[in-house]
């Protein structure tokens, strides 16, 4: 019992932490597939924000704090905010109303759903492929280092290299704000 | 014209009440709204609609003298008051000088009274978190103790007779009633401070249920709320019943005839009433209270008809009585102020944002007692 | 080492307030590895990591607690006191055990989940709601060198994870099914998300002076003297003072406190989104809501009010953290005291405020400081700083104010 | 930190787990001394004491939208003003100040805009 | 139940049985919470009885909840008219249980001064369990905390074993109760039989 | 003083007075007027009223003053007294109640009883701690529940019990010096009546005729 | 090692949004899609940034800040898309948007 | 002017010569007289006595249903805010109390009229014709009766009371009754 005892802790147990990203990345691909499953378009989004949360939670993980709460705030505290908003404000209600029978069709719809499936399925295939086959999958990669990613010097970068993105971007925002605004306002009533 | 129905996918209706926490009892709403702006509004009456006049028809003439208190609960006494001076009028009863001056001493208390509640009750309707409410509960509480040391009952004060008032001031009542109401003015300044400066409550009651004059009168909005709108009518000075033309006193009115207006008008009127019974003390007559022709038990006032009106704390209360000759009214119908001054609700809420609906509602000063009967 | 030696640390312990909790959990650890030694095993560092983690946490979520108890009763009290009132005072010693009945009735009452709605998102809400709640507090400095963790984007984990609390109370709303509840929880959400950018904004501000986004960095920007007694606390700067109450709002408004408590406004909707919890889910909900208060003042005391630094320099014999916990309890009466005064906002108006006041005057805020630090940090920058926040609140104050509602605009006329 | 991020993966742990204990109890306790008891009208939605319709199908309004709408966008603004509050007004040269200005003034700009077209205005 | 008999259940139950029963039955009598509602003249009194002279929330009851998902106890305060009826009932069945009514003022208990009226129904105990009547027209702030006394002595009393379980406790008592509907003359029907029990109390009529 | 928000200022100025007002406030005058309802009762006022009970004298059997009149019964506006007439063994009414029933689940406390009662019988009380787990039982007071005697009249209400004694005691001495008076003007009449049947004796033959 | 199973998690995770632009004909779900496949984009430059030989340049960070910054306008806009196009068809069905074109 | 029913009566003639009007005496020391107008004319009297210059009868105070033995009356009780005078009592009678309880709403003139009229045809079964929104005001819409009528029934609910009158005592001796 002992030994059994000394065995346990004499475990690499410091090592640990370094492979417990793999939870936040369990949780974001479950997110990940319900919100493509799920047929109840809230929970989508729900399962969405939550594979949002976890991918943030891995960016931690993996040393890029900075990114990781960015992650939550912009996409759980805006983003998910937003896709529900819309959902809410598209009711799927009258969607059945279509008048063309044959776009109800069912079986043309499970073709589709399976054609796009196996071009999903393909693609991650080949995508694994080049991952873990690909002669550049056995190039030597760098080992993991400690995380090297302060905010302060991601406002030095910003500042001293990427100051023109950064306006672009505002401009990018702002036309975004107005396009999407202009779209989404209701017009005037008569 | 009714809204057209095919915007109702973008219209929401809701129920407001009758468990509600703002709607001051058992009281409805249907409102639609579009997105939280009310575009239609529906109230629906009768949830305490308790039968009175129906009962009254049952009843002898005295015997409806304490369904009255339950009228317009927060002020009992007006309402007797009401139906005493209609009766009065039925059957051309005089009333003893002394007993006047009771009457609009103890009215006018319940109109402070009233008042000083409504401010706590809009204050509610607002959202705030009670302090108000408990600081003029606070002053209600001195006012219902001087009416209990008078007519024996906090609330329900059976007080008013045909012809007089059932008991004489016991002694010293008068005194404490004026060191009382020497505080008031100071209580008022305070409440004054803690609300009518407040930018939130401004933001909440100016601009908002506006009235115009024109259609308050053809509304029928009677009492504080249709001199919000700048009418001057005071059925006080209009009618003259009492001897109120006997007390010097103002009327005040509003300009826009807003909830602020409203809100306003009920904080002016508790001063003038102020004014009215420090009159009142100091010219109180001695002599009968009770004119000794009107029997207490049997009364039978002639075969005719009457109404008798006066000006309650929330309007216009008026009773309009039919008699046959018997022991027992043959009609018996109260002109509730509260019912009335809801006939233009709708035209008010519509356009304004739900929650504005309540501060409305509130800024009218209703209660259901009187709405349903 | 040895029980004994442990035991004789305990009164050497106590008599040094200041550290005293850090001394407390070192006495754990020891004790831990005094336990190994009894059994016979050198106990490893990462357990008494995980022992040293987990003492952190449990104190954490006690204190919270206690408070959480101590606040649910402490604000009927005062509610009560302002209204002129006693408050509870009948259930054990002056009230106090008002909460532990209140637990015991919640607990044990019947839970009511409406056919409607979605059960499992209806279970899950009040989790969601809790959790980050309870994560937050782990963020702040409580005294000197207390701080369970110190992360260098302590400010913005603390926005991050506040976030989860909107997704909670749509979770809530939505998944009631009422109308009530959905239509408190889109005003709750509305509101949350516009009082968010105020928040955000006057704590980049404080950043930015302070140069470091850490909370205790922050808290140690604020230490010393100026004079020699005044505080260097950022609410004693004229943008540090906006600032400060540009977040106190904003903190109201996101933890659903009035005058901003439009979700639950039950004079319109009944309860808001929490129309249909019952039992041990509506308190986990009213948790999550204090201690999701508590969280936000005690970063507006870090932020604002100095932390844990002593107001003036002969009182820093108290310990430091009981500076934090006297702020934060100053203002969590304020809360009450607020709450005691004010009627509700309008929705549309309380949407106004923060788009239309908040956020200009953060702006406005934002150029003060920068006006303040680059004219030197002296009065002249005082004075500028001043001068720049006190042009827009009051252009703001007429612009959106004054000009529609004033009680001065107002004529009553009186007949005889 | 490592350390930093441990503590919070057990405290994240912990907290989910907390709320689940008093519930768990709340069910033991409703499992074997006070039966919850469902019924017809307990398990309607809650309507002003009204009888329930359907569950209703709330088309909102587009406002929501419009808020969030602006909200994300300066809520990414803030995301990128946050590095330069790390830095520190200490760390920024008056030039740097002026171009963090300059972004916004973009921003600010929308919010001008959207100020006049009136979608801050709550309908 | 006899003192005896009484006694010898407690000591049968054992001590831990019984102050984990008095624990319970602190909590819940401590924390009565009051639904938000008020149907006529007694809600005046009763908001009186909240407000400063009076105090309820010195026994922990002035936290009214507008839901009745929260709240404990309903007190009837007010004239219940058959228009309201089923809306009371409706609520009532909505709040979890345990719960307790409050029937305060004569109208609440028996329809009082109006009980004549064709639309009053002639006390709310013909269609929900009342615990505590309170009489008086209104009763006054005082005598509504008494009634809450009562109330309190009544939950203090309850047992979660043996046999007389109180209602909440029981897995046989009936959930809810049914909601009277709007008929043409009156409401069908006119009463619960299940929870209306008068006795014929013998000095009222030979 | 009126810059954007100084109301808000005012009014937080406003509930701090009488937020640490009240604890200063030892008199409960103003600010604190709470009275700790269990412990401190209120002191009613001699007014004060809530339900009715009936006054006796001395003994509660023999002084009771109702006569069983049913006036009450008749004035009570929510009829909720119900009153029977008590009868002899030969089934002869008596002048007092058998039965005196006041349903306090009904009564609306509003004094028209004791107004309209001739026989100073019926008073109004000032309890108000009646609350019970049963309306058939204890709300329904029987006459024995009802029965109060007259020195409690006089404990809660002392000025309207002297009132009420000195005008039973006026009554009495006026249906004394009534029946006194009576007598005499019986013996008058039956003096006038016999002189008159004398006279009428003498003068009927005539009117017959 | 490490790398890889990232990858691989990303690769994932962007099929998984490729399901869904692919086979789901509610133009929200074909959004959220897209951004799942943006979030996986954001995690390879995370990946690559981690274990490149030059971490402290930051690139893969500042790239990841950039995108977040496009996917939130991004989805405000196909959002805002997507509710004029219910608002006009009263459908958010992708077969029937093609109705809009003229 | 002073307002009286005759003067009012006078300038009703002299405007509008057609319509049936008469003045009621009524006997009470209270010397309240009205006029009884047709019907018919109603709505067009109405029109008069608010928008003449000299009637102003611009405010609508009071109206109420009366219900007689062989007909149902609406009284309107109005008053000139105007002038500060009043009142004047207007009525308006049906033909009978079933069959023909019809009579015009006078809402259109006055909208104070609107809730009372709706409460007199909820009570009293008062039809009022042109009335835009005829409702019951109180009671609930699937009740049939109008209760406010002189041989309305009250639905016998009195199932045990504890003071038990009269009647009511022999209904519940009744075995019938029981069920
Ligand atoms: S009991 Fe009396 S006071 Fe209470 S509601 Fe009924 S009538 Fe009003
Ligand atoms: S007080 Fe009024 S209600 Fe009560 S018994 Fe006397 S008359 Fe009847
Ligand atoms: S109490 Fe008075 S009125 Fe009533 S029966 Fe007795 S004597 Fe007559």
């Amino acid at each position: 019992m002992h030994e059994l005892f000394q065995k346990i802790i004499a475990l690499p147990w410091d090592q640990a932490p370094q492979w417990l990203f793999l939870i936040p990345a369990f949780v974001m691909l479950m997110g990940a597939a319900a919100a493509v499953m799920l047929r109840n378009l809230i929970h989508c989004a729900l399962c969405l924000t939550l594979s949002f949360i976890a991918l943030g939670v891995l960016f931690m993980a993996l040393g890029a704090e900075f990114v990781g709460f960015v992650q939550l705030l912009v996409y759980v505290g805006a983003v998910a905010m937003l896709i529900l908003f819309a959902i809410l404000l598209t009711p799927a209600g009258e969607v059945a109303a279509s008048n063309n029978p044959l776009r109800n069709f069912k079986f043309s719809r499970a073709f589709a759903a399976a054609g796009g499936a196996t071009v999903a399925l393909l693609v991650l295939v080949s995508l694994l492929g080049a991952i873990f086959f690909s002669p550049h999958a056995r190039a030597v990669v760098p080992p993991a280092q400690a995380a090297i990613a302060p905010v302060k010097a991601i406002g030095e970068n910003l500042l001293n290299h990427t100051l023109l993105p950064l306006q672009a971007t505002a401009i990018l925002l702002t036309a975004a704000l107005i396009g999407a605004a202009l779209l989404a306002k209701e017009e005037k009533k008569s | 014209m009714t809204e057209a129905d095919g915007a109702g996918a973008q219209t929401l209706d809701v129920s407001l009440g009758p468990q509600h926490p703002s709607t001051h009892g058992v009281f409805r709403m249907n409102v639609r709204m579009d997105g939280e702006t009310v575009v239609k509004l529906q109230p629906v009456f009768g949830y305490l609609h308790r039968n009175h006049e129906k009962l009254a028809e049952g009843k002898s003439w005295l015997g409806s003298m304490p369904f009255t208190d339950r009228l317009d609960y927060i002020c009992p006494i007006t309402n007797n008051w009401g139906y005493a001076l209609a009766v009065e009028k039925l059957a051309g009863i005089e009333v003893p000088d002394r007993a006047e001056y009771i009457r609009v001493i103890v009215g006018e208390m319940t109109r402070i009274q009233n008042h000083t509640a409504f401010l706590g009750f809009i204050l509610g309707d607002m959202g705030a978190w009670g302090s108000a409410l408990m600081y003029a509960f606070r002053e209600r509480e001195k006012i219902l103790d001087l009416f209990e040391g008078l007519t024996g009952a906090r609330m329900m004060a059976n007080y008013m007779r045909f012809g007089g008032v059932r008991c004489d001031l016991p002694a010293g009542w008068l005194e404490k009633a004026r060191a009382y109401i020497e505080t008031y003015p100071a209580f008022l300044d305070e409440m004054e401070k803690f609300l009518t400066g407040n930018e939130i409550l401004l933001s909440r009651l100016q601009g908002v249920g506006v009235m115009s004059a024109e259609r308050a009168i053809n509304g029928g909005l009677s009492g504080p709320v249709l001199r919000a709108s700048g009418v001057d009518y005071d059925i006080r000075k209009v009618d003259g019943y009492g001897v109120y033309p006997r007390l010097k006193f103002r009327v005040p009115r509003g300009t826009v005839g807003d909830c602020f207006d409203r809100f306003m008008l009920r904080i002016l009127e508790i001063r003038e009433s102020i004014q009215i019974l420090q009159q009142a003390f100091a010219q109180i007559p001695q002599g009968p209270i009770l004119n000794p022709a009107v029997k207490t038990r049997g009364f039978k006032p002639p075969v005719g008809e009457a109404y008798g009106r006066i000006e309650g704390p929330k309007g216009e209360l008026g009773f309009h009585l039919v008699s046959d000759g018997g022991e027992k009214p043959y009609r018996y119908h109260i002109r509730p102020p509260s019912l009335i001054n809801l006939t233009l609700l709708e035209e008010m809420c519509v356009g304004t944002k739900i929650a504005d609906v309540m501060v409305i509602l509130g800024s009218i000063d209703i209660v259901l007692g009187e709405v349903d009967r | 080492m040895n029980f004994i030696d442990l035991l004789k640390r305990i009164p050497e312990i106590c008599k040094t307030p200041e550290t005293l909790p850090l001394e407390g959990k070192k006495l754990i650890l020891d004790f831990v590895t005094w336990l190994g030694s009894l059994v016979g095993i050198a106990v490893p560092p990462w357990v008494l990591t995980l022992v040293n983690i987990l003492v952190v946490i449990v104190a954490i979520i006690a204190v919270f607690l206690i408070m959480f108890a101590l606040m649910s009763v402490w604000e009927r009290k005062i509610l009560a006191r302002a209204q002129n009132r006693y408050g509870p005072n009948r259930v054990g010693p002056w009230g106090l055990f008002q909460p532990v009945a209140d637990g015991i009735k919640m607990l044990t009452k019947e839970d009511i989940v409406p056919r409607n709605a979605d059960k499992v998102v209806h279970f899950i809400a009040p989790i969601v709601m809790l959790v980050p709640a309870l994560i937050l507090p782990v963020l702040l400095p409580y005294g000197r060198g207390m701080v369970a963790i110190d992360l260098s984007v302590g400010i913005l984990f603390f926005f991050a994870v506040g976030a989860g609390s909107e997704v909670a109370i749509f979770l809530a709303g939505w998944s009631s099914r009422n109308k009530y509840s959905i239509l408190g929880a889109m005003r709750a959400i509305a509101q949350m998300i516009s009082y968010e950018l105020p928040l955000v904004m006057s704590a980049v501000i404080v950043a930015l002076v302070a140069g470091t986004l850490s909370p205790t960095g922050i808290v140690e920007a604020q230490g010393g003297y100026q004079f020699g007694f005044f505080p260097n606390w950022f609410v004693f700067t004229p943008w540090g003072f906006v600032a400060c109450v540009l977040f106190y709002f904003s903190a109201l408004a996101e933890s659903n406190r009035s005058p901003f408590d439009l979700p639950e406004g039950e004079s319109e909707l009944v309860a808001g989104h929490l129309t249909e919890y019952s039992g041990f889910k509506y308190a986990l909900f009213f948790m999550a809501e204090y201690v999701g208060m508590f969280a936000i003042n005690g970063l507006l005391v870090t932020l604002f009010l100095g932390g844990y630094q002593a107001p003036l320099p002969f009182l820093t014999f108290i310990p430091s953290w009981c500076w934090f916990f006297i702020k934060l309890a100053f203002l969590a009466f304020s809360l009450v005291w607020v709450r005691a005064t004010m009627p509700r906002f309008r929705i549309d108006q309380m949407m106004q405020f923060a788009w239309k006041f908040m956020l200009p005057m953060s702006f406005a805020a934002l150029f003060s400081a920068a006006a303040w630090h680059y004219a030197g940090r002296g009065l002249l920058g005082w004075g500028i700083s001043a001068v720049l926040v006190a042009i827009p609140y009051f252009a703001l104050g007429y612009f959106c104010f004054t000009r529609h509602h004033s009680a001065d605009n107002r004529r009553y006329l009186f007949s005889e | 930190m490592s350390y930093d991020y441990l503590l919070l993966t057990i405290f994240l742990a912990i907290a989910l787990i907390f709320p689940l204990v008093p519930l768990g109890l709340a069910w033991l306790w409703a499992r074997t001394l006070s039966p919850a008891k469902p019924g017809h009208d307990k398990q309607a939605t809650y309507e002003c004491g009204l009888e329930s319709e359907k569950p209703v199908q709330i088309q909102f309004q587009a406002h929501y939208y419009l808020y969030a709408l602006v909200f994300l966008v300066f809520d990414v603004e803030t995301v990128f003003l946050l590095p330069f509050a790390a830095m520190g007004f200490v760390n920024i040269p008056v030039v740097g100040f002026l171009s963090i200005m300059l972004f916004l003034l973009l921003l600010v700009e929308s919010l001008v805009w959207a100020w006049a077209k009136g979608i801050l205005e709550w309908k | 139940m006899t003192d005896d008999a009484l006694r010898s259940e407690l000591q049968k139950r054992g001590i831990f049985v019984t102050s984990f029963e008095d624990l319970y039955n602190w909590g819940r009598k401590n924390s009565l919470w009051p639904l938000q509602f008020g149907l006529a003249c007694c809600a005046i009194e009763m908001i009186a009885a909240a407000a400063a002279r009076f105090d309820m929330a010195r026994f922990g009851a002035e936290v009214f909840r507008p839901s009745p998902r929260q709240a404990d106890l309903m007190i009837i305060a007010g004239t219940v008219t058959k228009k309201m009826a089923p809306l009371v009932v409706r609520l009532y069945n909505q709040m979890p249980e345990p719960k307790y009514v409050l029937a305060m003022g004569a109208c609440a208990i028996s329809g009082g001064p109006f009980k004549e009226g064709y639309n009053v129904l002639k006390g709310i105990d013909r269609y929900i369990p009342v615990d505590v009547y309170v009489p008086g027209c209104p009763p006054r702030p005082e005598a509504l905390l008494e009634g809450l006394i009562t109330l309190q002595k009544k939950i203090e009393k309850q047992r979660l074993f043996g046999k007389q379980l109180p209602r909440h406790a029981d897995p046989q008592a009936p959930a809810e109760y049914p909601v009277p509907a709007y008929g043409p003359h009156d409401l069908i029907p006119p009463l619960n039989p299940d929870v209306f029990c008068p006795k014929r109390n013998a000095s009222s009529a030979e | 003083m009126n810059f954007p928000g100084s109301g808000i200022f005012k009014g937080m100025v406003v509930s701090a007075i009488n937020l640490f007002g009240s604890y200063f406030d030892r008199a409960h005058a103003k600010r604190l007027i709470t009275e700790q309802y269990p412990e401190e009762r209120p002191t009613l006022p001699e007014a004060s009223r809530s339900f009715p009970f009936l006054v006796f004298d001395g003994d509660p059997e023999k002084g009771i003053r109702c006569v069983a009149c049913k006036i009450c019964e008749k004035e009570c506006p929510p009829q909720c007294i119900l009153i029977e007439q008590d009868r002899d063994e030969n089934g002869k009414l008596l002048r007092r109640p058998k039965v005196f029933n006041i349903d306090i689940s009904v009564c609306m406390g509003c004094q028209i009883c004791v107004e309209s009662c001739p026989f100073e019988s019926i008073r109004m009380d000032n309890i108000y701690e009646v609350s019970s787990y049963d309306r058939f039982d204890s709300l329904v007071l029987p006459k024995e529940k009802l029965l109060k005697s007259n020195e409690y009249y006089h404990s809660i209400h002392p000025t309207e019990a002297a009132e009420t004694d000195a005008r039973i005691e006026a009554a009495r001495l006026k249906k004394e010096a009534a029946a006194k008076a009576a007598a005499q003007k019986m013996a008058a009449a039956k003096a006038a009546a016999e002189a008159k049947a004398a006279a009428e004796q003498s003068s009927q033959p005539e009117s017959q005729a | 090692m490490m790398l890889q199973v990232i990858l691989a998690i990303s690769a994932v995770l962007f099929c998984f949004g490729l399901l869904a632009t692919l086979t789901r004909s509610n133009a929200i779900m074909v959004l959220i899609g897209i951004e799942l496949m943006l979030g996986a984009g954001n995690l390879n430059f995370i990946a690559f940034w981690k274990f490149s030989t030059h971490p402290e340049l930051l690139t893969g960070i500042m790239f990841a800040i950039f995108s977040i910054a496009l996917a939130a306008a991004e989805a405000a806009v196909g959002l805002a898309i997507v509710i004029q196009v219910h608002r006009r068809l009263r459908s958010v069905n992708v077969n029937r948007a093609t109705q809009l074109k003229g | 002017m002073t307002l009286t029913p005759q003067t009012v009566l006078d300038r009703v003639h002299a405007a509008l010569p057609q319509a049936r009007i008469e003045l009621l005496n009524n006997p009470s020391p209270s010397g309240q007289h009205s006029l009884l107008v047709h019907r018919d004319d109603a709505l067009e009297v109405a029109q008069f006595l608010k928008n003449d210059p000299e009637l102003l009868l611009d405010y609508a105070s009071n109206v109420s249903g009366v219900d007689y033995p062989d007909h149902l009356e609406a009284v309107y009780h109005l008053f000139s805010i105007a002038q500060k005078q009043g009142p004047i009592v207007l009525r308006t009678r049906t033909g009978d109390r079933s069959g023909d309880a019809c009579l015009p709403s006078l809402t259109p003139v006055w909208k104070s009229a609107d809730f009372q009229e709706r409460e007199a045809f909820d009570l009293l079964g008062i039809r009022f014709e042109g009335h835009p929104d005829l409702r019951r005001l109180l009671m609930w819409d699937e009740f049939v009766d109008h209760p406010l009528r002189k041989d309305y029934v009250a639905p016998e609910d009195y199932e045990y009371e504890p003071t038990p009158h009269g009647e009511i005592l022999a209904k519940i001796s009744a075995p019938a009754s029981q069920a």
